[in-house]
């Protein structure tokens, strides 16, 4: 009997690809991670001062007024049992019920998270290409002009902070200098985010602009190696022609550190957000958050922080896996 | 040693980033000493640069140039406590990690990359939210931010220590875990480590500026409660805004042209 | 492609661009058809310089401000930008030191190939599978898809300096330059690529510069032999000319080397071995050891004893598992079945479980001199502080005691206060001896410390070592280098997948070699 | 007397706008695949100033909305909830924009002239949302709700006897009361007092309001549509009404010049600048109010409980300079009593300056001559609020107050500590004199942190709400307020200004001093001229 489950185990591991194999047991451990981030977030946000059924009902509430909402609210009951009930919900997608306006968690941070999803993607699309392009550029011929520029301003932009990056563009785009764009981000919830563009142009820029120096440098760092490493020399000692070397050489070895930056600067965005869509006025997740904390509004803030918790591990995995796939030393030392 | 030195003192992005880190740092220590009242009334609200005020008046009609003055050290300081902090747990973690057995150094890295996972700002402001936002509880919050970043850097230089063979012959000559710590891996982290510092500093400074944008900062005179209680006035007094953000733009620029300088110098090596 | 045509370089200059130094001090070489010309010198001297510049190539930070080099009526020194790629490859070929790294890691091994066609003007994908197919085929390689499928990491060392070689001569160029192509490679395989280069040649018509530091090889290979010396050509002649009769104080440094004789003994005053306790036994057992890496065996039931006085060689190729050995013996290996014992007293398997007397008694050179010196700490400073902590000598005592041992090694005062970076491989290698002598050990191990070295730092070094050993110094020597043994070890043993094949006297092991194996590593070196 | 130049600006910033639009379109096209076909930028053009003077939709920016906006107007704690409970309903009465109650969904509202011990409360003609009739039966079943459901009103009516709530006919009822009071119309302007029909579901809330509830975004922005059968002759003026909400008065002002809303309602007052810079199309609407941010000294603490150190805190506070520093001017100073608009508040009071030495003075002679230690507790509740605590410290302690500032997050300040911090801010935004002593003075009052009780006062209180007659009542809140001025526990020291920017192309801005917003969130008179 031993030996059949044995051999059925080996027949299952071996019908695994080895990436499948490795992308399983990356999401098996980001499972285990999830859990204990969902222990953290859950005891942190039990640690909150102040009581959210005052906060709904206001000064007035008597003490009686408090418990009975308290009681309805379930949080007369032991922290462990409402820990269970919450991780129980979420094991099946359900992320509980906002605690001061009664709603799903779901239908009250749905649109939230779409419209932030919407100006980080809008951002990952225009600054990836754009810092490649830069990185390579300035990597093509260090001390040029390119790579003057692009050092001068990844120095400028980097001892700036997003949100004066984002009252900057306002004051220079919206407000006082040119009147170009609108000045806050007040998407109208009826019509999804991306057929407001108008109103996506400045979040985006702010983020853009803050996010390319760190990109941009990483692209010029990696590429600058790849262009002087003996096998880029070699080639040229073929008689490989620059551009070609440039593209076909140099690049596809950058793409799987390249993707590591991306991965890291896509979490970097999602927290990051969170100044700048305060300067728009932008409804998303970063003011959700705030908004939450201050309402105390607790499934509401373990809603979000399970979610960027889950978003950092999935884009940590695809950018792992992505890299793996594509850079052939790693690919092939997993099989 | 003074190799690097003098590659340091050639390179004019070294000594321009001296210069600018030191000028801010001058300002930021002798400040507080050098201006006058930072809570004194000079005028209305948010007046031009003129009379008592030579950078015009904040949101509250004091004057600009003494509330920079005052609000730097603090606010530097806490960055700079704030990266220490981070770094310093990070090097302790990280060289626990590169000697600790296989098991024991996967099961610590797969809690360091879920510390990572956490989403930061969430936690920060829990925290923050909690405990109030003091310069101690900023300092921690910012501070721990780092630990797992520096850890998992430190750790890989000290694995590039750890096996390397000078580090084996001191184990063979008997010298100590104390010893085989400060005397082989410290010294060659050094410049890992100096390196992580400047960036995480640079973070801090950037972090909590941000932090105190949301409310989330130290109620005292600083730079960054300065670019805070302004930020509406920007149009109409840049200088209350601007002249805070010049100068933490200054000290970060100045540190971030160090760090470069000396990478290249470094490599140059 | 061309009429046979061969190179010629005159008055070549090269000066390094950030502070003016010339590196290469109008050299002057012509080169004819066919011919086979070894290029030797220490590293630093400009031989890989002089090699580049063949292809009209400068490293960065160097540039060329004299000279010519043509190629037939190809002038390689101030030709356009496209002009000079078309010849790259085509007229003259390359061959890199480091295969490793010079392979681009995400092309498969064809494709690389196929670039190289490519650029050159051959795009039908017919025309290049064919020949890819003979180039692979010339160098002895498979050419079937699934190997041109292959990405560089999935290759041996020798299959990847083949891909390059066969890269280098795919377009049958009329001058070829191979710089250190067997660096890295076991004596067999080295031996195969040099004849495999030969052939090639011969069969092209190529003219080959062959550089490397390796005169032996060299003069066994090349038509002609040049030796470069501080960025000039000082001796240049016919292989046998130049060995017979050397021109230059260089050379015959260089040629005294290579068969490494017994020199004298160096150091007569040397304090000798610390009293042990009179045991009679040997002083080092190894027993039925059998040490694993990640659980996987490396040496099966390796035993082996050293007298006192004594010098036992542990003889074989990479992959042997004899640095796996000397590692256990030293305490930094631990994970192993069997005993290695001190007096007869089994020690402990980690370095920081043995007590003081048993780490004095060990001491171990280690083979990369890069690698064994703290870079933060003067080499006075490294050599004290064995002192201090082996011997409890205070600060100034070990200071003392520093000086005196780096004199011994033939280092003066001056390299006291320098740090690593600042000596050259031989003087570091010097230091680190000095380390391990100052706590007057009973047994030194001598992990392959010569063979990071130059040929004329490495005879410098044996010297030395054969000194200490005629003094009485015990030592478990471990080397490739089987000939080397001869000028040093009393017994050898001969070490092949973790396993003795053969052990006896070392006179006898070379001149009788029972093992078939241990014929062939004479063989490819001897 | 519009300039053309904002309108030309404004016309360059659409083309752009477009061009950018159709740029990121593509962008977001390309990164979606390519399938879509939206077509760009929507209605946001439209509905721009260029609306004739009936119709057109109304934007305007708020202080932050919250997930906690409650479609119950009983159950409305929040400045969201607020607004919603003024569109979508009607108060019996309200206070109008002299300071008086005004008759709203009531036609009238009289005390039993003896006593005030019952009120008789006639309606006017208005229908419901769904075209029903407004009946005294909805009266009585919104009290009865209140008690039933114990929401929030059933607390600050102590005086109302649901039981005894009668219908008298069709259109009116009679309220006996628990006990007679004058507070009577003045507790029942409240927006939380708002009038439902019978068979109210917070889910469809259906009022007599000026609007009609549209789309709601919790704590983004609601929408109403106007209900063409408001009771006011030609109100509301405008077709729709969106209201968005902001996180700060910067973003606010920005959305303003920048032609996104027509009306930012509440504006930091050293914002002004601001709006003045962003040129001819926009106005600033400002008038004094009754709301006041009012240190609160405990006096079950050491040291307010002695009644000379609150003297000597309330003389350590420069007025004027608070008026000058933290509101640019753009408030009133206080005197420590409260109501300066109600007709009954006594201005003759002398008028409270910063005098050190004596504060001094009184400090040593309550047992502190080496001055003193304070924690001051208190939370951003408004913009000004830090400021004006920053400023405090400072003055205090030229008084010899050593007070220590402990800023914590509004949730926070509200929690289990509320009532037990020795100092505190508070926002109060009361309409007349009565409701604020019922709410944070009298014997009860729910929100009495400072926990001052003195006997005299809530004699005098209790005799004055059941005072009928005009000119003896306002004696008797003379005397409340001499006692109050002599030895009370909380500092007024400045009374806010309503500020409201907007688009020159709107009018019908009103003052409503003694109200809880900006312009008494009675947005239904606001419209679009020319």
């Amino acid at each position: 009997m031993t030996t059949t489950s044995l051999r059925r185990g080996t027949a299952i591991t071996l019908a695994l690809s080895p990436v499948a194999r490795y992308v399983l047991r990356r999401l098996l451990l980001g499972v285990a991670m999830l859990f204990v981030v969902s222990v953290v977030v859950f005891f942190f946000t039990q640690a909150l001062p102040g009581d959210v059924a005052r906060q709904v009902l206001g000064q007035t509430a008597t003490d009686d007024q408090v418990a009975r909402l308290r009681e309805q609210l379930g949080l007369d009951r032991g922290v462990v049992a409402q820990y269970l009930d919450w991780i129980g919900g979420l094991v099946t997608f359900d992320l509980g019920t906002s605690l001061t306006s009664g709603t799903p968690v779901a239908d009250l941070v749905g649109t939230r998270v779409a419209n932030s999803a919407t100006i980080v993607v809008l951002t990952a699309v225009i600054l990836i290409p754009l810092a490649v392009a830069l990185g390579v550029a300035a990597a093509r011929s260090p001390g040029g002009v390119v790579d003057g520029v692009v050092s001068g301003s990844v120095l400028l932009i980097l001892a700036l902070p997003e949100f004066i990056i984002a009252i900057l563009v306002v004051v220079l785009l919206a407000t006082n200098v040119w009147r170009l764009f609108a000045p806050t981000s007040i998407l109208d919830p009826a019509v999804p985010a991306w057929e407001q563009p108008d109103l996506l142009v400045l979040p985006v820029l702010a983020l853009v602009i803050g996010s390319l120096p760190y990109f941009t440098e990483s692209i010029r760092t990696t590429m600058t190696d790849e262009l002087t490493s003996e096998h880029v020399t070699w080639a040229r000692l073929c008689g490989v022609a620059e551009r070609r070397i440039l593209w076909r050489h140099a690049l596809p070895n950058a793409v799987g550190p390249g993707l590591q930056v991306a991965g890291t600067t896509l979490i970097y965005l999602t927290g990051g957000i969170v100044a700048v869509e305060n300067v728009f006025a932008f409804p998303g997740v970063g003011s959700a958050l705030t908004a939450a904390v201050a309402n105390r509004d607790i499934p509401v803030v373990q809603a979000i922080a399970m979610l960027l918790a889950t978003v950092a591990l999935v884009v940590y995995l695809v950018a792992d896996v992505l890299g793996i796939l594509l850079t052939p030393r790693l690919r092939t030392a997993l099989t | 040693m003074s190799a690097v030195a003098t590659q340091l003192v050639r390179r004019p992005s070294v000594v321009a980033g001296t210069l600018m880190t030191a000028a801010t740092l001058f300002v930021a220590f002798a400040g507080p000493a050098l201006a006058g009242s930072p809570d004194e009334f000079v005028g209305a609200p948010f007046q031009g640069p003129g009379g008592d005020a030579p950078l015009g008046t904040d949101v509250m009609g004091r004057s600009v140039l003494a509330r920079l003055l005052a609000g730097g050290r603090d606010f530097l300081l806490q960055g700079i406590l704030a990266a220490a902090l981070g770094v310093g747990a990070g090097v302790l973690l990280g060289v626990a990690l590169a000697s600790a057995s296989r098991r024991v150094a996967d099961l610590v890295l797969s809690l360091n990359d879920t510390v990572i996972v956490l989403p930061q700002i969430v936690i920060a402001l829990l925290v923050l939210t909690r405990l109030g936002a003091t310069p101690l509880t900023l300092v921690l919050v910012v501070g721990i931010v780092h630990v797992p970043q520096s850890a998992r850097v430190v750790r890989a230089a000290t694995q590039r220590v750890v096996t390397q063979d000078y580090y084996d012959s001191a184990r063979t000559l008997g010298a100590s875990r104390r010893r085989l710590f400060t005397g082989e891996v410290l010294p060659n982290i050094a410049g890992v480590v100096l390196l992580e510092l400047s960036i995480r500093l640079a973070i801090s400074v950037v972090v909590l500026a941000s932090l105190s944008y949301l409310g989330f900062g130290s109620t005292d005179t600083q730079w960054g409660r300065m670019i805070h209680e302004n930020q509406g006035g920007l149009t109409i007094q840049p200088w209350a805004v601007l002249a805070p953000v010049i100068c933490t733009g200054v000290f970060l620029i100045g540190v971030n042209l160090l760090r470069g300088g000396t990478v290249r110098a470094l490599a140059v090596r | 492609m061309s009429e046979a045509s061969g190179i010629a370089i005159s008055g070549l200059r090269i000066h390094a661009t950030d502070d003016r130094r010339e590196v290469l001090h109008g050299v002057d070489l012509t080169v004819g058809p066919g011919e086979f010309v070894g290029i030797a010198g220490e590293t630093g001297s400009g031989k890989t310089t002089l090699g580049l510049s063949a292809l009209g190539f400068a490293r960065p930070g160097l540039s060329v401000t004299a000279g010519s080099v043509a190629v037939g009526d190809h002038q390689l020194i101030g030709a356009g930008r496209e002009e000079l790629r078309r010849l790259r490859g085509d007229v003259v070929g390359y061959v890199p030191q480091d295969p490793a790294t010079a392979l681009n890691p995400g092309l498969r091994v064809g494709a690389g190939l196929r670039e190289v066609l490519r650029a050159h003007g051959i795009g039908d994908r017919d025309e290049q599978r064919r020949r890819i197919a003979a180039a692979f085929g010339a160098v002895g390689l498979p050419h079937d898809d699934a190997f041109l499928r292959r990405y560089p990491n999935q290759l041996s060392g020798g299959q990847q300096q083949r891909v390059s070689i066969a890269t280098a001569f795919v377009l049958r160029p009329a001058v070829v330059v191979l710089d250190e192509p067997t660096t890295g490679l076991d004596a067999a395989t080295k031996a195969a690529v040099v004849r495999l280069v030969h052939d090639l040649s011969r069969s092209a018509g190529a003219s080959v510069l062959f550089i490397s530091h390796d005169l032996r090889l060299l003069m066994e290979t090349a038509d002609r032999l040049i030796v470069v010396y501080r960025g000039a050509i000082v001796d240049d002649g016919p292989t046998a000319r130049v060995a017979a009769e050397p021109r230059h104080e260089y050379t015959r440094t260089l040629l005294a080397a290579v068969p490494a004789p017994v020199g004298a003994a160096l150091a007569r005053h040397w304090p000798g071995p610390s009293p042990g306790d009179a045991a009679t036994g040997p002083v080092l057992a190894v027993d039925a050891l059998t040490a694993r890496h990640a659980g996987v065996a490396v040496t099966s039931d390796v035993g082996f004893t050293v007298d006192a006085g004594e010098c036992v060689a542990l003889v074989g190729e990479s992959g042997s598992g004899k640095t796996t050995i000397a590692r256990t013996v030293a305490g930094l290996h631990t994970s192993y079945d069997g005993t290695v014992r001190l007096d007869g007293e089994v020690l402990a398997r980690s370095v920081s479980r043995r007590n003081l007397t048993q780490l004095r008694a060990l001491q171990y050179v280690f083979q990369n001199p890069f690698g064994s010196l703290n870079p933060r700490r003067t080499a006075g400073r490294s050599v004290a502080l064995a002192a201090e902590l082996v011997l409890g000598m205070s600060r100034p005592e070990a200071a003392d005691a520093a000086a005196a041992a780096l004199e011994r090694v033939g280092l003066s005062t001056r390299h006291l206060r320098s740090q690593p970076h600042a000596l050259s491989g031989g003087e570091r290698q010097r230091v680190a001896l000095a380390r391990a002598l100052i706590c007057r050990p009973r047994i030194l191990i001598c992990d392959e410390v010569t063979s990071s070295l130059d040929l004329s730092v490495q005879a410098e070094i044996v010297q030395l070592l054969t000194g200490l050993q005629s003094d009485g110094l015990t030592m478990l020597f471990i080397t490739h280098d089987l000939p080397l043994v001869s000028t040093i070890a009393q017994r050898t043993l001969v070490l092949r997948d973790g396993a003795v094949v053969e052990a006896g006297p070392t006179p006898d092991v070379l001149a009788t070699p029972q093992h078939e194996y241990t014929r062939r590593l004479l063989t490819v070196t001897g | 007397m519009r300039a053309p130049h904002p309108r030309r600006a404004r016309r360059r910033a659409s083309a752009a706008r477009a061009a950018l639009a159709a740029a990121l379109t593509l962008v977001l096209a390309a990164a979606c695949g390519g399938g879509s076909d939206s077509t760009g930028p929507t209605g946001q053009e439209s509905s721009s100033g260029t609306a004739a003077a009936e119709g057109g939709t109304l934007r305007v920016g708020v202080p932050s909305l919250s997930t906690s906006d409650s479609l119950d107007p009983a159950a409305a704690t929040t400045t969201g909830g607020y607004v919603i409970a003024r569109q979508l309903f009607d108060t019996l009465v309200e206070y109008g924009t002299g300071g008086q109650v005004a008759m709203r969904l009531a036609e009238s509202m009289e005390p039993d002239p003896a006593d005030a011990s019952s009120w008789t409360v006639v309606l006017r003609d208005a229908v419901w949302h769904d075209g029903t009739p407004v009946t005294a039966d909805d009266v009585v079943a919104t009290v009865q709700r209140w008690f039933s459901e114990q929401l929030p009103p059933a607390s600050s009516l102590p005086f109302i006897d649901p039981a005894r709530v009668t219908v008298v006919d069709e259109k009116t009822v009679h309220f006996q009361l628990g006990y007679p009071t004058m507070t009577f119309p003045d507790a029942l302007t409240s927006p939380t007092t708002a009038i439902v029909p019978a068979s109210f579901d917070p889910a469809t809330p259906i009022g007599s309001g000026p609007f009609k509830l549209g789309a709601m975004e919790p704590g983004t922005r609601v929408t109403f549509t106007a209900n063409d059968d408001y009771f006011v002759e030609d109100e509301p003026y405008v077709d729709t009404l969106e209201v968005i909400s902001f996180p700060d008065s910067t973003s606010e002002a920005n959305a303003l010049i920048g032609g996104q809303i027509d009306v930012a309602s509440a504006i930091d007052p050293t914002l002004i600048p601001i709006v003045e810079s962003g040129g001819d199309g926009f106005d600033v609407f400002e008038y004094a109010t009754t709301g006041t941010l009012t240190w609160q000294m405990n006096v079950e603490q050491e040291p307010f409980d002695d009644p000379r150190v609150r003297q000597a805190l309330r003389l350590a506070v420069d007025r004027d300079q608070i008026v000058e520093q933290v509101y640019a001017g753009h408030a009133s100073v206080g005197n420590d009593v409260f109501g300066p608009t109600d007709p009954a508040y006594d201005d003759t009071l002398a008028q409270r300056e910063q005098d050190l030495d004596k504060a001094r003075a009184l400090l040593a002679e309550a047992g502190y001559p080496d001055g003193v230690d304070v924690e001051l507790t208190a939370a951003p509740i408004q913009p000004t609020a830090t400021r004006q605590n920053e400023v405090l410290v400072q003055q205090a302690a030229e008084a010899g107050f050593r007070i220590t500032f402990n800023e914590v997050d509004s949730a926070t300040y509200y929690g289990d500590a509320y009532g037990t911090y020795p100092l505190s801010l508070s926002f109060w935004g009361f309409l007349s004199i009565f409701d604020q002593a019922a709410f944070t003075i009298v014997d009860n009052a729910p929100y009495n942190a400072t926990h001052w009780q003195d006997d005299e006062y809530n004699a005098l209180y209790q005799q004055a709400v059941r005072t009928v007659d005009d000119a003896e009542r306002t004696e008797l809140v003379h005397q409340m307020q001499a006692i109050e001025y002599d030895r009370g526990a909380y500092v007024v020291a400045v009374f806010l200004n309503s500020i409201t920017a907007h688009s020159t192309t709107v009018t019908g801005f009103e003052a409503y001093p003694n109200s809880d917003g900006p312009v008494g969130y009675n947005f239904s008179s606001l419209r679009f001229d020319g």
